[in-house]
């Protein structure tokens, strides 16, 4: 039971911090709502989020000073089901929402949150979308941990390019995924201004993604020398396996999604080897922070953590730094925390699992630097 | 003669209809009892009781014996009691051949003795022959009840619950089926007969039940109740 | 000029010629006997004239036109009905439903106006109401308008088919064994009323039927089928007495 | 060159397919029910292999054994439990029961192992063939699973056609009264062809995984349609059809990858199921029974 | 008694009405005393929407009598349909109630079109088989919605099945429909008002078919094919218009689906959400207009409820639906079910009732 296991570590950690801090704030927890998929083909997802902020909630409540209470609930990675848990946590009494862990929901999460003027950190929606509407004005009250979709794309195009690390590329993508169509479209854009040749794309859909041969081989005859794989880990296994096999032996690049590929149970990870990704977060980084996260993360959950739980650990430090700055207090409404956060987001620097400083636009993006790691000897290594 | 079936105020429902209002009768060993009756008087649903593709409200039903009101209906046939069910519910998808297959299903005295059965089935009924590899479900009706009859044959049962065998029938062929009861008779088996040809079915038999609305209204021996000017004009239609 | 022209009719099921070489004439109002022994093809024949199977060849002219190979819908609408060996009613459908929808080509409104509630849907359905209820009561079925029809007892479903065929205003009327699971009472009776409805709807009936008094009690002609070819054709003396229907089909009774 | 093997890409996933759609039909054909909990069954398989192999180390052979004990004893459990009491009830009851049984052992999946994908280790131990200098190479779990489904194929159909016990199941999926009349005991009938479903259903998960070896609780899922597909494509009920009709929609899943979109893939493997079902409306083997009227 | 027998489906259509208007005016006062959740009110357009969508689907199943399961594709051509159109027409057209009354008729007219060319090559098939083949046209359906994109820029419209770049948009063009993304930025215009209004249309254009000369054919057909086609029924005639009206209601639905969200994407409609409709439709008792209502709007808000079970939650929804489908089906439970109330005292008056009806 995970939301209960966290509202019972909040309320220890709020007893024990009431007797060590005397600050003037309330000792009453502002209350955080979670939204992800739990249950259902994404699940993973949803439940590394849950579990990174379950993780930071605990830490930021035994620190003392801004207490949090929060309560995680499953959309199944669907939009109606994500307002019908937006609404439930509403009916909580939600102060702040930390969600929705995928886009498509949050796209539709965040046009209640804007009607309703409630503030919304996504750890890892990375569409566009999610903080602008169509014509391309921003909504304000929504802000990114993670890239957007776009900024992977030009970033992956421009970082192969220009560190020359190869001239014909082949790109295998979800078209029926939102956040690996998303960065397909761009990275093809910026690769053709950056004059690299993308010799062969090829899609596959959420129906028909165990079989890869026929994609790997058509990168094969059409003489990639490097396949860009803007996919998430699972069915990036499933090309690696599948390339061995009929011995292609190309370079692979991927972007965040393919974080957690080491992590794959039982996963051959030689297979990895020499695998670059541009990501925000690595989980064998050698960094205290990352360390002890991981080592927090493993005690608790018995797994390695992917890079969404990174980003939804940062994103409740983000908004502990947030509403600090602001001074927000457990007995304002939802509309006031969200009007002083908007101009408190733009205010704050935070050092994250994620990144180095990290700072946002009044837009919701964030700024942050991108680290392009490559697997050696199953660990990785910065490039 | 020994009881080999006996029921004992047998009631049989369906919902909260009463088809059946506790009815006892009894065939002994050896002979032809007729069960006659107007449409929906509640003959198959006794039949139907007997074997046990109906659950019984309340009642004893006893073979040579063996209560077998409770029994599994697959058991049944073990005992040496099974049904030419109405409408024949012939495997349709099942060739001819492999229908008569089915009807020796529980037999365990070896292939020879069914393969010779098979031939008295095809002697007897030579239409059967001719469309031995034929779906059952493209038989013409008569040609289907011929299979259910062959199909009970093919089980060497001591006694065989017939409902309306004739039914559909060339005169010739109702001749025919009325034969092979008889002779089946004759060879040992019992038979427990419901008929709608009333005549026929009293010739032949040795005693009768009259069936009306789920209880039994006259009984007795098959050409005494033939005669009775009762019978003659609800079913004999003199 | 004949009602039904039939010639030369066969049809082959996967290499077994079911019927073969057959020919009728029926007249307007006439009674006609189809029999013979099982599987002789008479089911088929009434398949072939209801166009349930395309015959593989011959003719069938109704009325003047040939109506062979058309679909059974269309047929229906030519002129002719039927009832069925294995009783074929709808079966969740109400008793007067079963007879309004063999109403269908008579009394006609359009799918909007029947949603819409137009005052002719209201002035149709009093039709189709009363028609069905003239239908049900010649055959003493008035009282169990309403109930399920799968609920009849066997010789009631029996005649709620040929009020269903009738309602459909047929010139030629086919009965499949009617009578068959009927006691010599219930055969009697039904026997009246086919004679009834032959009078009062001025139509031709061709029907297959085992019971020999019935037939013989009825029909003014009688053609016999065996193995799919006509044996024998004539009045019922003839044909009683005929030695090849005996032999193949009545049996030395 | 490239055609071949794309070729024997297809045929090999054509035969997972084939596998799963053996099981689907089984049960179909004898049951008259579509059993949309099967691809969930396959699921549970592949992860009692997975433990079975992984944590309690036991060798290939004896993993793949356990799991189709274990599959077998919840293929029955379930029949007994979830769709025995709706026997009488009309048919598509049981399969929103069936639905609700997929729910079931997805989660159930989900609350034991955790979302978070295993990495599945192949159970055949074979190298790859290379032929025409690697031009063309066939794996040993693609040629494991071909032979593995031609095998399965023609012992069901054996046993189906020859045997007394294949017999009774055809009786049975026609009229479960009359059979009971010949002495088949219709609730065993039954439950024999759910555990002989199951077991295959454990075969195709150790065959998948080993194929494409990621373990997810919705890795199930979709073959398992697809194999629903591809029994209806071949005769819903005719074993050998459900074989071709996995083989079929294989290959045209990968040829059509290979040569018109691999976005459209999907839609071009339902077109060419529409069209054949146009053409011949029970399916490829399907046997076309007019009804007797 | 032939009055009496159109009075008692009157009668019960008239209750099966007034359901639907008494949940209308209950959820409108208890909302407006503030004493409805967010939860709840949140879901109120979506469970109009599953109404819809198993009322109209219960014409295919219940009463068509064919199993269809790609009912949801069609509510995905009403959805993109509309939604188009309202993104298009969003500068236009101001007025909320305007745009989305013809959004709705727009995407029901093209979800009734999908039907009428969908339903010709499937009605021709039985069973099982027409299952199949709608399922993959459901699934076909949203393969090509996955791969369409469609955008416009001063020049007009521009198509493409690649992706959005191959659209080459001039400079200020604008996505519209962007393959797997689907389309954003429609505005939230469905109200719960107008689900009613669509619930109410759908139930009087559902309930008046059923009780017509068209909806006897469409029975008819379903109880028996030979029998009805004797009688002079042009079965493909009736099967399609039962079909087109199924899959046009349907559109509706969708459109009033898409209109309730920000943002909506061809996976929604696949075949998962088919087949919840058809739980909706067979929990409801096939046929039964009234219990599609009541097992759409229960089975939409169950899970919902169930949120406090955390991550029991879809594990007890799916045991809820194996014992409902049990206890509603099996015909012992049925058996003993009806034992049951039939010894209680008010139901033994109210079973002559109940009986005419269905
Ligand atoms: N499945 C059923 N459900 C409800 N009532 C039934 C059912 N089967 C039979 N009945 C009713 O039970 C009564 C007895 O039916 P049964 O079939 O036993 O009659 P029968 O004597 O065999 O008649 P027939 O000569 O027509 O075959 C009838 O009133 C019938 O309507
Ligand atoms: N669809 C079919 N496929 C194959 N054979 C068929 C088909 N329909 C009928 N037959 C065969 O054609 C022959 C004639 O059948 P039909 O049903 O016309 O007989 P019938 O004269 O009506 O007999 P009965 O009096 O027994 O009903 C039979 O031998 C039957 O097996
Ligand atoms: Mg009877
Ligand atoms: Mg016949």
């Amino acid at each position: 039971g995970g939301a209960t296991s966290s509202s019972a570590a909040a309320s220890t950690a709020g007893s024990t911090a009431a007797g060590a801090s005397g600050t003037a704030s309330s000792t009453a927890a502002i209350k955080v709502g979670g939204i992800g998929p739990v249950t259902g083909g994404a699940a993973v997802y949803g439940i590394a989020v849950k579990n990174g902020m379950e993780l930071a909630v605990a830490d930021i409540n035994a620190e003392g000073g801004i207490q949090f209470e929060i309560k995680f609930a499953d959309d199944e990675h669907d939009a109606e089901k994500s307002v019908n848990a937006y609404n439930s946590l509403k009916d909580w009494g939600m102060q702040l929402l930390m969600g929705t862990v995928t886009s498509t929901p949050c796209v539709a999460v965040q046009a209640e949150a804007k009607a309703d003027n409630m503030y919304l950190l996504t750890p890892s929606a990375s569409s566009t979308s999610v903080i602008s509407d169509a014509q391309g004005n921003f909504y304000g009250n929504s802000f990114q941990v993670c890239f957007t979709d776009p900024n992977q794309g030009v970033a992956s195009a421009d970082y192969i390019a220009d560190n020359k690390i190869a001239s014909k590329v082949g790109i295998i993508y979800d078209s029926s995924d939102v956040y690996s169509s998303g960065i397909y479209e761009k990275f093809v854009a910026e690769a053709k201004t950056k004059g690299l040749e993308v010799v062969a794309a090829e899609a596959f859909t959420a129906d028909s993604k165990t079989d890869f041969s026929v994609q790997v081989q058509k990168m094969q005859s059409a003489g990639a020398e490097l396949v860009f794989l803007p996919i998430y880990y699972t069915e990036a296994s499933l090309i690696l396996n599948t390339a061995d096999q009929i011995g292609y032996k190309p370079m692979f690049f991927g972007c965040d999604g393919l974080d957690g590929l080491l992590g794959v149970d039982n996963f051959d990870t030689t297979l990895a080897e020499g695998v670059m990704l541009l990501t925000p977060f690595a989980a064998d980084a050698t960094d205290d922070a990352t360390k002890d996260f991981v080592a927090k993360y493993e005690a608790a959950y018995g797994e390695t953590p992917i890079q969404f739980a990174a980003d939804a650990y940062d994103a409740m430090y983000i908004i502990k730094a947030a509403c600090e700055k602001a001074g927000v207090t457990a007995d304002m409404d939802m509309s006031a925390i969200c009007d002083a956060l908007k101009v408190a987001m733009t205010e704050i620097s935070v050092d994250g699992l994620t990144g180095e400083g990290m700072t946002w636009s009044a837009t919701g993006e964030v700024n942050k630097a991108p680290k392009a790691v490559k697997i050696v000897d199953g660990a990785y290594a910065a490039m | 003669m020994a009881k080999m079936l006996s029921v004992k105020d047998l009631n049989v429902s369906y919902g909260a209809i009463n088809a059946i209002r506790g009815i006892s009768f009894d065939v002994e060993e050896g002979e032809i009892v007729t069960l006659i009756g107007a449409n929906g008087a509640g003959k198959t649903t006794t039949l139907h009781a007997i074997s046990r593709l109906l659950k019984p409200k309340s009642g004893t039903i006893e073979f040579c014996g063996t209560p077998i009101s409770n029994m599994d209906a697959y058991k049944i046939i073990n005992l040496g009691l099974t049904q030419v069910p109405e409408g024949r519910r012939v495997f349709s998808n099942l060739t001819v051949q492999q229908n008569l297959e089915l009807g020796a299903y529980t037999r365990k005295d070896g292939a020879d003795a069914i393969a010779a059965d098979y031939e008295k089935v095809f002697e007897r009924l030579p239409r059967l022959k001719e469309r031995r590899k034929q779906l059952a479900g493209t038989l013409s009706g008569g040609e289907q009840q011929m299979l259910a009859i062959g199909r009970s044959i093919m089980c060497t049962p001591k006694m065989i619950l017939m409902d309306e065998p004739s039914m559909g029938l060339s005169p010739l062929l109702v001749q025919e089926i009325f034969d092979i009861i008889k002779d089946l008779n004759k060879s040992g088996t019992t038979i427990l007969l419901v008929e709608q040809n009333a005549k026929k079915a009293l010739e032949i038999a040795n005693r009768a039940y009259v069936l009306e609305t789920g209880l039994i209204s006259m009984s007795g021996n098959a050409s005494e109740l033939a005669n009775n000017p009762k019978v003659q004009a609800a079913y004999l239609g003199a | 000029m004949a009602l039904l022209e039939v010639t030369n009719l066969g049809i082959v099921f996967g290499g077994l010629q079911a019927v073969d070489k057959f020919d009728l004439t029926i007249d307007k109002g006439q009674l006609y006997g189809l029999i013979g022994p099982n599987g002789a093809g008479k089911t088929t024949v009434f398949n072939m004239l209801t166009g349930v199977y395309a015959p593989t060849e011959g003719d069938i002219i109704l009325d003047g036109t040939s109506i062979k190979g058309k679909q059974p819908a269309m047929i229906s609408k030519a002129g002719i009905a039927r009832t069925f060996q294995n009783i074929r009613l709808f079966n969740q459908l109400s008793v007067i439903d079963n007879v309004k929808v063999g109403l269908h080509n008579q009394i006609k409104y359009s799918t909007a106006e029947g949603i819409f509630r137009l005052p002719s849907y209201y002035e149709r359905e009093s039709q189709f109401r009363g028609q069905a209820m003239n239908l049900l009561e010649i055959f003493g079925l008035q009282d169990e308008a309403k109930q399920l029809s799968s609920n009849l007892p066997y010789g009631k479903q029996r005649k709620l088919e040929m009020a269903r065929a009738l309602a459909t205003n047929p010139k030629l009327l086919l009965l499949d064994e009617p009578a068959a699971g009927m006691n010599p009472n219930e055969t009697a009776e039904l026997m009246e009323t086919v004679r009834f409805v032959r009078d009062k709807f001025k139509i031709a009936i061709l029907l297959i039927e085992h019971d020999m008094s019935f037939v013989m009690g009825l029909c003014e002609k009688i053609v016999v089928l065996d193995y799919g070819r006509i044996i024998a054709k004539g009045n019922p003396e003839e044909v009683r007495s005929n030695p090849k229907v005996i032999a193949a089909y009545l049996g030395g009774e | 060159m490239q055609f071949v093997s794309f070729l024997v890409n297809g045929i090999s996933l054509g035969s997972i397919y084939a596998i799963i759609a053996l099981g689907y039909t089984m049960v179909y054909g004898i049951a008259r029910m579509l059993n949309f909990a099967h691809g969930d069954v396959i699921m549970i398989g592949s992860y009692l292999v997975f433990v079975l192999m992984g944590s309690l180390g036991m060798p290939p052979f004896v993993a793949v054994l356990g799991a189709m004990v274990g599959c077998t004893l919840l293929g029955i459990t379930i029949e007994r439990i979830a769709y025995k009491p709706l026997r009488e009830a009309p048919s598509l009851a049981v399969l929103i029961t069936a639905i609700g049984v997929s729910y079931l052992l997805q989660n159930v999946a989900l609350l034991i192992w955790g979302s978070n994908p295993k990495s599945f280790t192949s159970v055949v131990k074979m190298d790859p063939i290379r032929l025409f200098d690697g031009q063309l190479v066939i794996t040993g779990e693609t040629l494991a699973t071909i032979i593995i489904s031609v095998i399965i194929m023609i012992a069901l159909t054996l046993f189906v056609n020859r045997t007394k016990m294949g017999r009774a199941m055809l009786a049975v999926s026609e009229d479960k009264g009359a059979a009971q009349l010949m002495g088949i005991n219709v609730n065993r009938t039954i439950s024999l062809t759910f555990a002989i479903g199951s077991a295959l259903a454990a075969i195709a998960g150790v065959l998948l995984c080993s194929t494409y070896p990621t373990l997810q609780p919705t890795t199930g899922a979709m073959p398992g349609i697809k194999a629903f597909v591809a029994a209806v494509f071949g005769g819903i009920g005719s074993i050998p059809g459900a074989m071709l009709g996995g083989v079929l929609l294989g290959v045209i899943e990968s040829l059509s990858k290979a040569y018109i979109s691999s976005q459209m893939a999907d839609a071009i493997v339902f077109g060419v199921l529409v069209i054949v079902l146009l053409v011949k409306p029970k399916g490829i083997l399907g046997k076309a029974v007019k009804e007797k009227v | 008694m032939k009055t009496r027998q159109l009075g008692k489906t009157a009668k019960h259509n008239l209750i099966t009405y007034a359901i639907v208007v008494i949940g209308f005016i209950v959820v409108q006062l208890l909302s407006s005393a503030g004493m409805i959740s967010n939860s709840l009110s949140g879901q109120l357009v979506p469970i109009c929407c599953y109404i819809i969508m198993a009322v109209s689907l219960n014409l295919t199943v219940g009463i068509l009598g064919e199993l269809s399961l790609g009912h949801a594709g069609f509510m995905s051509v009403g959805a993109f349909s509309s939604a188009f159109f309202s993104v298009c027409m969003q500068e236009t057209i101001t007025e909320p109630w305007l745009r989305l009354t013809l959004a709705i008729i727009i995407g029901a007219v093209a979800a009734g079109v999908a039907g009428l060319l969908v339903g010709i090559p499937v009605l021709r098939l039985q069973g099982d088989y027409l299952a199949i083949v709608t399922l993959a046209f459901g699934e076909i359906i949203k393969n090509v919605l996955n791969s369409l994109y469609i955008g416009v820029d001063g020049a007009g419209m521009h198509f493409s099945t690649k992706d959005s770049l191959s659209l080459n948009l001039a400079q200020g063009g604008r996505v519209i429909i962007n393959g797997a993304q689907g389309i954003t930025g429609t505005s939230k215009d469905s109200t719960f008002l107008m689900g009613f209004i669509l619930i109410m249309i759908t139930l009087f254009v559902v309930l008046n078919f059923i009780k017509s000369r068209s909806g006897r054919a469409v029975m008819s057909i379903r109880d028996n094919r030979i029998a009805a086609e004797s009688v002079g029924i042009n079965v493909t005639k009736y099967k399609l218009i039962a079909f087109s009206i199924s899959a046009a209601l349907a559109g509706a639905a969708g459109a009033l689906y898409a209109h309730n969200y920000a943002t909506i994407v061809a996976k929604k409609f696949d075949y998962n959400t088919s087949i919840l409709v058809l739980v909706f439709v067979v929990v409801g008792g096939m046929g039964n207009i009234r219990g599609s209502i009541i097992a759409a709007a229960a089975l939409t808000i169950l899970p919902e409820v169930l949120r406090g079970m955390n991550d029991y939650r879809m594990l007890i929804y799916a045991i809820v639906l194996i014992v409902m489908m049990i206890f509603n089906q099996s015909p012992q439970m049925v058996e003993m079910r009806q034992r049951f109330t039939a010894k209680l005292p008010w139901k033994k008056a109210a079973k002559a009732d109940a009986k005419g009806g269905k």
